[in-house]
């Protein structure tokens, strides 16, 4: 664990019971992938209920995916692994020492992030208009197969969680702009956008998975 | 390596990043490609397959997994392996349920009535918690239910 | 076979019984040994062991191989046993032999129906007849319940929009307790039924006669055996109190409120269609979980429950 | 250590820093433990008057103190704060907050203020879960099966969001452990050189992370249900009840371990101590623990083997439940043995254990019944199964707790409360417990089904029975009650080492100070090398001399 020398060197951002920065760091990595890993159980429980369902209406997945519009699903697609390539060089740009590179790029997966709902926004609003809601206010006609609404139910539940998962990111992401902008991180310490970026990257791969479920295979 | 605990794994080069965005990008146009050929089960498999070597992608190199302790790939397939552990128990059940009785496996009737819940309706429902004031309210939700209840019945 | 039950078990009633019995039988004697076992090793060690000076050091003695082995490998091999017969008897109980006779159940809060493939339909009151194997196909209306007969070790859950089935072959005559062991609402302890199982040939006598009105009967008197056998006595007393529903007594020709603000008065047409299609018109104050009777009342016996209600006026 | 003069000065964290703010905002692991404690104990009395409220009712078959609708409520009540707001954050929170840092020779936990967040999500969480009660009670039983609980009229999602949240709570103090075990042990403690409460909770916090963000899922789509009908659960609408039922036990399941798990850890502390002796079979226990926590993934059906599901999950899933016996019974046998030529003393924390053992056993046994497919079937829903899980629960881990408390309560609060009556308790509540739960395995198989509000006449003496037991259970805990609240006020002063324990946490002043042990800890022998140290409690020795520590020989 510990190297003896690290005792000395000790940064004002070194909490009191770690030894090291070291320990801090691995620390902190090591409660952000656990982190990542409830998360994964949490969409955990759609993606069974996608299985499920899926496995018993067929046919009414495969209609009822033809609904989605996939140039729409593939230009988020895009948008995000886009604002995942902008995180992950952030990330770097502050082991490199740039602030101002981190700050552009930060804002520009910010924009990105921001696309991203504004499609979903437009897909979402086309779906209210449609009908096609969930559950028991699903009112569509045009989709033939048994319990249509299972679908939507699952879709917006999964994309919904997905989209909340995307506000918080940029809520964090904004939080590291304003920490950054406030020098509080160094090419030493940059763990907090660190974790930001796995966060975000768990978004995006939750994503990558819903594309092709929802849009393209149903 | 100095006393700083981040930089003890080296900063990746900037093509690394460019390069595994770029397969990414493949990827996706790939599996859009795929999808519109109709190739049966193999949509399926392709379309997963695909989004897979995405996701791997994603995680060795934007997230470090390459790189960093091995621990947290540990974290990380324990977390697939337990979801797989979840999705394959549970459909261990609900796709045999047929197997010995095949009216067992499926529900008496196949179409949901979408407007028949039994009891009151999940909106009502929120509202009668929030505030159990609006008595008149419910008594007319109520009423319609019921008129749907007539209207839907078997 | 036991009949008589044990401390532990009741009496067995059913070809299925005595297997099951016999797992318990053999579980609850390995389980007898080793807690006996263990406990006699706890409780001499306490003794023996006692501490007789502070602070003396110990046996550091931590691992014995052979000890460790075999107190794994034979719990592992007792516990495969019983998976396997366990497994054994759930087939058994899940694959109803093919002569089985074939009766519709259906769960409701908070009663039980049954319909015969004859026409013939009763509630809470399962008729059997003895030795002849009787397969059950089951479903409720609304929640979960649970169909359990202790005496026959069947049970199995009732579901809404399913079918679920169970069958079991009674090997007695007598009445059984029928409980509901699925948790379903505020009469969950009141969905208590009764099978009773009959000597083939009074069973098909009663068959036959199920559901028409005894000889010498007036309709008033038969509606109100009906007010028990079809449970309409869980919600409605005959007392004017409010249980779930409302009382009988006076009910006939009284204004009733509605729920819709209208008022409309209990004549025959009314109490039919309440009985019928009970949420067409609910009574302000209740709530519309009356389960409609179409199809499980004959038309004789709407009319004698009619005719049981007009009975019930006081003076 | 042994200069106890010296340190005498030192404040302890009891002391230092003053304030109602300081212990509010405090994130020293060992006050968020204590204000833990004091939490879960709060709930653990409502929950248990609810019992005796209960039981109470269940004396005669008709109705003595409530209708049938405050009866469901009741133990729909009783369920959910026994389970959600005591039982899992009792040890891992309460308890395990407190010493796994101390054990570890860590200054704190990874993430304090992870953790003092970890403290008020669960009051909070706490708060939506009693506010059901003003708003109109819940009467679904502490399972939420649908589609009773998406129909019916009670506040289900009040109850529901705050279980939900107290999930957040349990996930957070999961992470944490996971990471301080990882990363903060003290230097030259390796994984088979931690103490087994530490595997118990290293276990624990796996199953907590993995587990409950499914229950969170569950119990979203629960909620969704109620408020926008979306029919994931709801057979009317091409939805399935039995997938929810799925949903719930892979969470529900594991939870019984999170229970029962670190329960097994501090009976493993608490044998070896009063033992004195070596424990037998670490790594099979600690390696056990893991299995346990593992296997208890894959067994949740056994759950629902009568509930519909098919006949094939259930016999992979009554296959894998007896894989969850096998563990379980290596860990007894391990604890039996090391009894043997131990030099075993009987202070209250070692009454506590071997009831443990008893209990437990007759709870594991039962078990065996249970995943018995066929025999599954009779015993399922019955009392036969409230009994089970009450033997394993209150029988296994609140008996743990109580040996916990007992044996930690000198290192918790610096003072030893009166022996004798704590003896006397731990009989009253031994004989109490059993008399209120064995009769109720007679019941349950008998055909006692389980959530009635009434019942058939031939049930009635051994409810009648089972009744009394809970009266004289009840008043085994009043009696704890005052006895601990006397010894938190004037009980007599424990020294650091009261049990003569090899443990870390035994090595720093009692109570700790704020930031754990005064220097650095290094380990210099393992936790159970009482074959090659040995210490003298200061409980045994009653001169206040310094010569406690006698290392390497008598």
């Amino acid at each position: 664990m510990a190297t003896s020398h690290t005792e000395t060197h000790h940064p004002n951002w070194l909490q009191h019971h770690f030894s090291s920065p070291f320990q801090q760091g691995e620390s902190s990595k090591l409660g952000m992938w656990l982190f990542l890993l409830t998360e994964v159980l949490f969409f955990g429980g759609l993606f069974c209920a996608y299985a499920v369902f899926n496995a018993w209406y067929p046919e009414t997945f495969i209609n009822a995916h033809k609904s989605l519009s996939w140039p729409l699903g593939a230009t988020n697609t895009i948008v995000l692994i886009a604002s995942s390539v902008t995180m992950a060089l952030a990330i770097r740009s502050m082991q490199l020492g740039s602030k101002k590179g981190t700050l552009i790029l930060l804002w520009s997966t910010m924009a990105l992030a921001a696309v991203f709902l504004v499609i979903k926004y437009f897909e979402y609003s086309h779906k209210f208009h449609l009908g096609q809601l969930p559950g028991e206010y699903y009112t569509y006609e045009g989709i033939a197969g048994t319990n249509p609404h299972i679908f939507f139910s699952v879709y917006f539940m999964m994309t919904g969680l997905h989209g909340i998962h995307v506000i918080a990111g940029m809520i964090v992401i904004g939080w590291m702009i304003y920490r950054t902008s406030q020098d509080h991180f160094s090419s030493d310490y940059y763990t907090p956008i660190e974790m930001t970026g796995l966060y975000w990257h768990l978004v995006d791969l939750v994503w990558i998975f819903l594309f092709p479920m929802f849009y393209l295979i149903g | 390596m100095s006393s700083n605990g981040q930089s003890h794994h080296h900063i990746l080069p900037l093509s690394v990043y460019i390069n595994v965005g770029l397969a990414l990008l493949v990827l996706t146009v790939l599996t859009v490609v795929v999808a519109q050929m109709e190739l049966g089960v193999f949509n399926t498999i392709l379309a997963m397959v695909i989004a897979i070597t995405k996701a791997s992608l994603v995680a060795l190199f934007f997230m470090h997994l390459k790189y960093d302790n091995k621990l947290y790939l540990i974290v990380f397939l324990a977390a697939i392996a337990f979801l797989g552990l979840f999705i394959i128990l549970s459909m261990a059940d609900t796709e045999t349920r047929g197997d010995i009785y095949e009216f067992r496996g499926r529900p008496i009737n196949e179409d949901a009535v979408i407007y028949n819940r039994p009891g009151v309706a999940g909106i009502d429902t929120l509202a009668g918690e929030v505030a159990d004031t609006v008595t008149a309210a419910t008594d007319t939700s109520a009423a319609n239910q019921s008129e749907s209840d007539t209207a839907g019945g078997q | 076979m036991d009949t008589t039950g044990t401390l532990f078990l009741p009496p067995q009633n059913s070809t299925i019984a005595s297997e099951v019995d016999f797992l318990w039988d053999f579980i609850y004697w390995a389980s007898a040994a080793f807690f006996v076992i263990l406990g006699v090793a706890i409780i001499y060690f306490l003794i023996r062991y006692r501490r007789r000076r502070q602070g003396e050091l110990t046996s550091g003695k931590s691992h014995n191989v052979p000890l460790e082995i075999a107190w794994t490998v034979i719990p592992t091999i007792l516990i495969f046993f019983v998976f396997v017969w366990g497994f054994q008897g759930y087939l058994k109980m899940q694959i109803a032999p093919g002569d089985a006779m074939e009766v519709k159940v259906t769960g409701q809060k908070w009663f039980w129906s049954f319909q015969y493939e004859e026409g013939a339909s009763t509630v809470n009151e399962l008729v059997v007849p003895v030795d002849q194997p009787v397969k059950l196909l089951m479903s409720s209306t609304d929640v979960i319940h649970s169909f359990f007969v202790p005496n026959f070790r069947v049970k199995m859950d009732v579901l809404p929009n399913r079918y679920t089935h169970l069958w079991f072959e009674a090997t007695s005559t007598g009445e059984y307790d029928l409980l509901c062991t699925e948790y379903c609402g505020t009469g969950h302890s009141e969905m208590i039924g009764t099978v009773r199982v009959l000597g083939e040939r009074e069973f098909t006598e009663w068959l036959e006669q199920a559901g028409g009105m005894g000889e010498g009967m007036t309709p008033a008197e038969f509606g109100e055996q009906l007010y028990t056998s079809k449970a309409c006595n869980t919600c409605h007393s005959l007392d004017g109190s409010k249980v779930v529903g409302p009382s009988f007594l006076n009910l006939y020709n009284k204004e009733q409120m509605l729920t819709t603000g209208q008022a409309v008065v209990a004549d025959e047409n009314y109490l039919r269609e309440s009985i019928l299609n009970p949420q067409a018109k609910l009574v302000a104050g209740y709530d519309p979980v009356m389960p409609s009777y179409q199809g499980v009342l004959k038309d004789q016996q709407v009319d004698a429950l009619i005719a049981f209600i007009k009975s019930l006026q006081e003076q | 250590m042994s200069n106890a003069a010296a340190t005498a000065a030192v404040p302890s964290y009891l002391q230092e820093p003053k304030g109602i703010k300081s212990w509010l905002l405090t994130v020293d692991h060992k006050r968020i433990g204590i204000m833990y404690l004091a939490a879960i104990m709060f709930f653990f009395f409502v929950g248990g008057a609810l019992a005796v409220i209960l039981r109470t009712e269940l004396f005669r078959p008709e109705q003595i103190l409530m209708d049938a609708d405050t009866y469901n409520q009741f133990f729909t009540l009783h369920g959910a704060i026994m389970i959600f707001l005591f039982i899992i954050p009792s040890i891992p929170a309460a308890l395990g907050n407190f010493i796994l840092p101390l054990m570890l020779g860590a200054k704190d936990v990874a993430f304090p203020r992870l953790n003092l967040a970890s403290w008020y999500v669960y009051v909070f969480g706490a708060i939506f879960c009693v506010a059901s009660i003003v708003l109109g009670a819940v009467d679904t039983g502490w399972t939420f099966y649908t589609p009773y609980s998406t129909t019916t009229s009670t506040s289900v999602i009040s109850m529901t969001l705050g279980v939900f949240i107290l999930g957040f709570s349990s996930i957070f103090t999961g992470l944490n452990f996971i990471v301080t075990i990882h990363k903060l042990r003290m230097p030259g403690m390796t994984w088979f050189k931690m103490p087994l409460m530490v595997w118990g909770l290293y276990a624990t916090a796996i199953i907590q992370v993995l587990a409950t963000p499914v229950l969170a899922i569950t119990l979203v789509l629960l909620i969704m249900e109620r408020v926008l009908g979306v029919g994931i659960f709801d057979p009317a609408m091409g939805g399935d009840p039995v997938l929810y039922q799925h949903f719930f036990w892979f969470y529900s399941h594991p939870a019984v371990y999170i229970m029962i798990l670190p329960g097994m850890g501090i009976i493993s502390e608490v044998i070896a101590c009063f033992s004195h002796r070596k424990i037998f079979g670490y790594k099979p226990i600690a390696y056990s623990s893991l299995g346990i926590a593992f296997v208890s993934f894959m067994v949740w059906g056994h759950h629902m083997f009568t509930s519909g599901q098919s006949e094939i999950a259930a016999m992979i899933f009554s296959f894998l439940t007896f894989f969850v016996g096998i563990p379980s019974g290596i860990k007894v046998f391990n604890w039996v043995t090391t009894m043997y030529k131990g030099s075993i003393s009987l202070e209250t924390p070692m009454v506590y254990a071997v009831m443990f053992l008893f209990l437990f056993m007759i709870g594991g046994f039962t078990g065996i019944m249970l995943g018995a497919l066929a025999l599954d079937v009779h015993l399922h829903d019955t009392y036969f199964v409230v009994a089970h899980f009450h033997y394993v629960m209150m029988g296994g881990t609140v008996m743990a707790f109580l040996a916990g408390i007992h044996y930690w309560w000198p290192k918790m609060f610096g003072r030893l409360y009166s022996e004798r009556w704590a003896k006397v308790t731990a009989l009253v509540i031994f004989v109490g417990f059993n008399m209120t739960f064995f009769s109720q395995f007679i019941l349950g198989a008998q055909g006692m089904p389980r959530r009635y509000y009434s019942y058939l006449d031939q049930y009635q003496p051994l409810h009648g029975f089972s009744s009394v037991g809970a009266w004289v259970l009840g008043i085994g805990f009043v009696i704890m009650a005052v006895y601990l609240t006397a010894s938190f006020f004037n009980g007599r002063k424990a020294g650091p080492n009261p049990w003569g324990a090899l443990t870390y946490e035994w090595e720093t002043l009692t109570p700790p100070p704020q930031h754990n042990f005064l220097k650095d800890v290094v380990l210099t022998h393992g936790p159970y090398d009482y074959d090659k140290v040995t210490v003298v409690g200061d409980f045994y020795d009653k001169s206040p001399t310094d010569k406690q520590h006698m290392a390497g020989k008598v």
